[in-house]
């Protein structure tokens, strides 16, 4: 892992517009689906994305491989902005920004053989001319599956295999960031982990930078160093890995951990003190002003309805300053709870 | 990029592969989904009568001056039998025919022209499947065309296709076809005085763009909506991803994912236009004399059903067969494709 | 809802004056000559063409003869013939060159006839069609089911006009198993007897598709968790059939049939033809005949008027029955 | 939402539609919707899928049943609306002292959730007993492989245990134990009973009130700690 920064978001924001009839009148509303979001991504570093459905994790995955368009903020790639690249300029990003997906039905062609799914990356940006079927099967064995099978239908696979299918063809252009979007979610428990053990190991012999997208909390743990949590369209918390998981500051984030069931409890170790949210995630075409989540919070008070609170360092600005260039903990809350003895600690190591 | 050590991962795949045992995997060799339907499709018997039906015809339409050597010289006009010479001899001053089904007219002669029959027979296949064939093919092309621009653009260029398949869907469509060919061919014709077979000729190809014209708009429609959907599929994503362009997106990610709601389409189209030209030619706006027509027949002869029922009855069992069987076929082949659509 | 109400609206009435202005420019600014065509052939002289053309009003620009027509439309207009001054009140759709009369006269008074032979229809196809596409569902995969599926199938693919013609034939003219059509004036009785033979092969040959398209949304429907649930509360069998099956696999058939009355009332046509009912579709083909310019149009018109109401309709009658459309 | 709850009701009460729906309001209230009255005559769709997941449950409850049988309750369903449902079927179970029978797959929501357990795999039951314990210390092989795979067990590890291969189709089960070629342990029975043998029902050696169907003499619970077995 080297400090050379990747990928750098600014503000991202996608609203999409639209028209609601309200009473006689047409108003136009907007679901602000991601709602000015900003991390940056290193080489080799693997940043999570963690939030519940509709939280606006995979628009934002969408925005970074630019499969849509943001309508405010910036997506720099290597220093270069790629924000409003038009199609045929976005060629060199597409190389080095590959994405896997959740799906592993409809993300391969049923009318495709895998041999023909895994040369047209080749073909598209004229990698390995004329040796393509064997770099092809060398894809195959490089993501587990038997290289004889390049004539198969992806029909004739399991959903494990078509995962692989699916990884194969985002390294096939030797990418340098991959943008994972729930890639173990549909698949059954036991196949999880050999994808996930595939993942881990291909990060590590190709140095690949990973931004991994998942609702399981547990599966984020394992595979990331750092996690963004996000709720409505926004991020609240963001850090290290083992700050976001053992001393969470937002009152969302320690929601949500709690309420992870916990198999640790067949073993004898005492639940966790469970904090219950009331209600469903609200809206996010009229999402609550100031802090989006003060309608489920325990914490919320007046300020929390008038001032949106912004995402900063719960214990000082210094480490606010020393993030922006790739620091640790920063949280949007009004009423962090900061556990003090870890952050000493931190700080002490830090 | 560095290389991973293939050897390490490849014991892995070892151990996954080596679960499915060695008798299944020889059952799934590459096989793309059209080779299962065509697959089930040869299994279908009632796909495989329609198909001889269809054979027969096609059969008959291509030999049809071959079939029509073997009926024997008249022994009235001492001449072979054809179908467009007129024999005044053959009928009486009724116009009933004096001669019956005999070895040189094996279904007799018309009444009033004492034109063989057999001969318009053979030869009244030839439009029917040309136009059902011809203009299937032409509205397929035209509806996948406007199909997929439509959905995969989306925008305004979707929303003038959209307007201009319900506009088409809206107009009374037989009335307007039975009303637009007689313009058409006046303006194709332009004040010449053409013989009757230039005029033939210009409504045969007048009849299949109108039909093409009016019959594009079903396909379309399932077109734009499949790939509406398609579009959104993460495959297509991927291939986004990985920058294909747009044109290869359609045709090489998208457009195979089409083919059987298409074959199916067409497959249903061809009975569709064979139907329709004989409609129009009975009521009157479909094909001309002297072109050999079914239609053109059965509303002839339709006059004398009572006392000349041979005139009318070989062309309603040659038309109502193949277009069952045509439409059989399709369904067949619907069902190939959707095994839930029928069981 | 009011704005998708009104959305759909602005599409219907945009469908029709497309179809308004292109009929007119396709029927009047095309080569046929409906002068020639009223021009007696033993007895036409230059002089009386011109008559005939001027007293038809086809000598006149273009443009204005579309506006007078559209003018009448809305607020009717006035027509002079052979000396007097006839009103035609709006929607007026025109003077027939060939009867003298006006079009709404023409066509109006046809109307009734074509729609209750498209309703007739209508009860036939709809009983038919349903009753036998439910019994297929329930016995699914059974002998009945099957032999169901293959008449429905085998009687939509022949071609409809020439069973209608058979049928016209064989059991109404020469065997008069049914009464022929005749008009109203000759009595209810002999009236709706004479629609018999029409309605029934009509709603008939239509019914095929319903057998299968019931038959198809049923099946799809009884394979639906929410019947499991329903199923699973205990209630009785023919609760479950007809309550919660029943009842959610006719909402797409009543859309499809909301569509089909539309495509009868303009698609009677050969029906109309083949069994001489005096309806707008066989006065229509007669106008064709005679390039009687006005009729086809007014018959055109009507049409599509017809199908485009019918489809708003459906549309919105469709948002109200099920809920979730609205929302989109 | 409503209607549907009163109809199943009605199924079985001699009651008025009346009745019935006052019924269904009780219900739904009882589960946690919020102003139950003006919910009752709401359509599926325009409740949320926490709130039709608790409306599913008053609809199962309604005629205090013994059994209530959820198949995959929460699945569908975000981790916080998950721990709602989970906490409002473990309350209603108490109040209404129904046996329940939790389908799923989500070892942590029965680690919290059930008393016993039953361990499925290709259409049989693997392995049976006090939830708590089987988690605990499971004695199968499949079981022991899931729990390894989890990543939340094994947080720290560079790499996860996965058990190998893929679950096998049921039109083709392998013979023998269903288990046996994705099974590591199978080295450890002697002879080829595991490729041949479908193994019965029968007590865990050394651990009560279990049964496992496996051919292991030893419960993995023992053979995990052997060093040879990976």
């Amino acid at each position: 892992m080297s400090d050379k920064t990747l990928l750098k978001v600014t503000d991202l924001q996608r609203h999409f517009p639209f028209r609601e009839v309200q009473g006689l009148k047409m108003v136009k509303a907007t679901v602000k689906a991601v709602d000015g979001i900003s991390f940056t991504v290193k080489e080799g570093q693997t940043l999570g994305l963690v939030g519940e459905s509709g939280c606006g994790k995979s628009t934002t995955s969408r925005l970074v491989t630019r499969l849509d368009e943001p309508t405010g903020g910036t997506v720099e790639f290597e220093g270069r902005d790629i924000t409003h690249l038009k199609e045929h300029e976005l060629r060199e990003i597409r190389r080095n920004v590959q994405m896997i997906f959740q799906d592993p039905y409809s993300s391969l062609n049923p009318r495709q053989t895998v041999g023909a799914i895994l040369t047209t990356p080749l073909r598209v940006h004229g990698l390995h001319k004329g040796k393509e079927k064997a770099r092809v099967q060398e894809l195959l064995a490089l993501v587990g599956l038997n290289p004889e099978h390049i004539n198969r239908y992806p029909s004739e696979f399991s959903g494990g295999q078509r995962q692989r299918i699916g990884i194969a063809r985002a390294l096939a252009v030797e990418p340098k960031l991959i943008i994972a979007d729930e890639p173990v979610s549909a698949l059954d428990v036991s196949i999880q982990a050999q994808v996930m053990n595939l993942l881990a190991k291909l990060r590590n012999e190709l140095d690949l930078a990973f931004i991994f997208v998942a609702h399981d909390l547990g599966v984020v743990r394992h595979f990331c160093d750092q996690v963004a949590v996000m709720y409505l369209g926004k991020i609240v918390e963001y850090g290290d890995k083992k700050k976001i998981y053992e001393a969470p500051e937002h009152p969302y984030t320690q929601a949500l951990l709690s309420a992870a069931p916990d198999i640790n409890v067949a073993r004898g170790i005492a639940p966790k003190e469970r904090i219950r949210l009331v209600g469903d995630v609200p809206s996010p075409i009229d999402p609550p002003s100031g802090c989006r989540f003060r309608t489920r919070c325990w914490k919320a008070q007046d300020i929390c309805a008038q001032q949106e609170p912004p995402l900063v360092s719960a214990t000082s600005e210094e480490s606010t300053r020393t993030f922006r260039e790739g620091g640790v903990h920063l949280q949007a809350c009004h009423f962090p709870e900061v556990k003090t003895d870890l952050v000493a600690e931190v700080e002490h190591s830090a | 990029m560095p290389e991973p050590s293939a050897a390490t991962l490849i014991e892995e795949s070892e151990e996954t592969s080596s679960t499915t045992p060695p008798e299944h995997q020889e059952v799934r060799t590459g096989r793309s989904p059209g080779q299962v339907a065509w697959a089930r499709l040869k299994r279908d018997k009632v796909a495989i009568i329609c198909s001889a039906i269809i054979l027969f015809f096609l059969l008959v339409a291509i030999f049809a001056p071959f079939l029509v050597s073997l009926e024997a010289v008249d022994p009235i006009t001492g001449a072979k039998a054809d179908p467009s010479t007129v024999h005044t001899e053959l009928v009486d001053f009724n116009g009933l025919p004096t001669v019956g089904a005999s070895s040189a007219h094996w279904l007799g002669v018309e009444p009033r022209l004492g034109r063989d029959l057999f001969a318009r027979w053979a030869y009244g296949a030839r439009p029917s499947l040309i136009i059902g064939f011809v203009a299937a093919f032409a509205s397929t092309i035209v509806g996948v065309a406007l199909g997929l621009v439509g959905g995969y653009l989306g925008g305004a260029t979707d929303k003038v296709i959209s307007w201009i398949i319900d506009f088409f869907l809206s107009l009374p469509i037989l009335l307007l076809v039975l009303a637009i060919i007689p313009i058409m061919q006046k303006r194709i014709a332009a004040g010449n005085d053409l013989t009757p077979e230039q005029t033939s000729a210009i409504r045969f190809w007048v009849l299949i763009v109108i039909l093409v014209v009016f019959g594009w708009m079903g396909l379309a429609r399932l077109v734009r909506g499949e790939v509406k959907s398609l579009r959104e599929r993460e495959f297509v994503q991927a291939a986004r991803a990985i920058g294909v362009p747009t044109r290869s997106i359609l045709f090489r990610e998208i457009l195979p994912n089409l083919v059987g709601p298409i074959i199916v389409s067409a497959s249903i189209a061809v009975p569709a236009y064979i139907t329709y030209e004989a409609t129009l030619s009975y009521l009157g706006a479909g094909l001309v004399e002297p072109t050999a027509s079914w239609g053109r027949t059965i509303a002839d002869a339709q006059n004398l059903f009572a006392t000349y029922p041979l005139w009318l009855w070989p062309s309603v069992i040659g038309l109502s067969l193949l277009v069952l069987a045509l439409s059989l076929l399709g369904d067949s082949i619907r069902d190939a494709f959707d095994p839930t659509s029928r069981r | 809802m009011l704005t998708y109400i009104l959305r759909r609206s602005a599409l219907a009435l945009s469908v029709i004056m497309a179809t308004l202005v292109s009929a007119f420019l396709l029927f009047f600014a095309g080569p046929s000559d409906p002068a020639q065509a009223m021009c007696p052939e033993t007895k036409c002289n230059p002089a009386r063409l011109e008559a005939i053309t001027k007293s038809i009003g086809l000598d006149k620009p273009l443009i204005e003869q579309f506006l007078t027509y559209f003018k009448g439309l809305f607020v009717g207009r006035d027509f002079v013939y052979a000396g007097d001054t006839v009103h035609c009140g709006a929607p007026c759709l025109g003077f027939s060159f060939v009867t003298r009369r006006s079009v709404n006269e023409e066509l109006f008074t046809r109307f009734p006839n074509t729609v209750v032979l498209a309703l007739m229809a209508a009860v036939v196809f709809v009983t038919v069609g349903v009753t036998f596409g439910i019994l297929a569902a329930v016995r699914r995969g059974s002998a009945s089911d099957r032999g169901l599926v293959g008449a429905s199938q085998v009687l939509g693919s022949i071609p409809y006009y020439v069973l209608a013609l058979l049928v016209a034939l064989y059991p109404v003219i020469l065997w008069n198993v049914l009464p022929q059509y005749s008009a109203i004036s000759a009595g209810v009785g002999p009236y709706f007897m004479g629609m018999l033979a029409p309605a029934l092969i009509l709603g008939l040959v239509t019914s095929a598709s319903y057998v299968r398209y019931t038959r198809n949304s049923m099946i799809e429907t009884l394979s639906m968790d929410y019947i499991r649930t329903a199923r699973s509360k205990g209630i009785s069998e023919r609760t479950v059939l007809f309550k919660h099956g029943f009842r959610a696999a006719m909402s797409p058939i009543a859309t499809i049939l909301g569509l089909d009355i539309a495509a009868l009332l303009t698609g009677t046509l050969i029906t109309e033809q083949i069994f001489g009912v005096d309806g707008i579709g066989r006065r229509g083909l007669a106008a064709l005949r005679s390039f009687d310019l006005p009729v086809i149009m007014g018959t055109v018109l009507i049409g599509a008027v017809v199908v485009v109401v019918m489809n708003l309709v459906v549309d919105i009658a469709y948002s109200f029955i099920d809920p979730r459309v609205r929302l989109s | 939402m409503g209607g549907q709850i009163a109809e199943a009701y009605r199924a079985h009460n001699k009651v008025s539609k009346q009745v019935a729906m006052k019924r269904a309001v009780e219900m739904l209230d009882l589960v946690g919707i919020p102003n139950p009255q003006r919910r009752a005559n709401s359509y599926p769709h325009e409740f949320s899928g926490g709130m039709r997941q608790r409306a599913m449950i008053a609809l199962g409850l309604v005629n205090n049943p013994k059994l209530l049988i959820a198949d995959e309750p929460t699945t569908a369903l975000d981790v916080t609306v998950q721990a709602q449902i989970l906490d409002l079927v473990n309350d209603l179970q108490k109040e209404f002292g129904s046996a329940v029978i939790l389908i799923t797959h989500d070892l942590a929501v029965v680690a919290e959730t059930a008393d016993d357990i039953l361990v499925m795999y290709a259409g049989r039951g693997v392995e049976k007993g006090s939830a708590k314990e089987v988690l605990a210390q499971p004695s199968h092989p499949y079981t022991y492989g899931l729990l390894q795979s989890l990543p939340s067990h094994s947080e720290d590890l560079e790499e996860l245990k996965a058990i190998k291969g893929t679950p096998p189709s049921l039109l083709n089960l392998p013979s023998g134990c269903s288990f046996h070629p994705r099974c590591e342990f199978k080295t450890q029975v002697e002879g080829d009973a595991c490729w041949t043998v479908l193994p019965e029902w029968r007590p865990t050696p050394g651990l009560s009130n279990r049964e496992i169907r496996c051919h292991l003499t030893d419960p993995v619970a023992t053979l995990q700690h052997d060093e040879g077995v990976r």
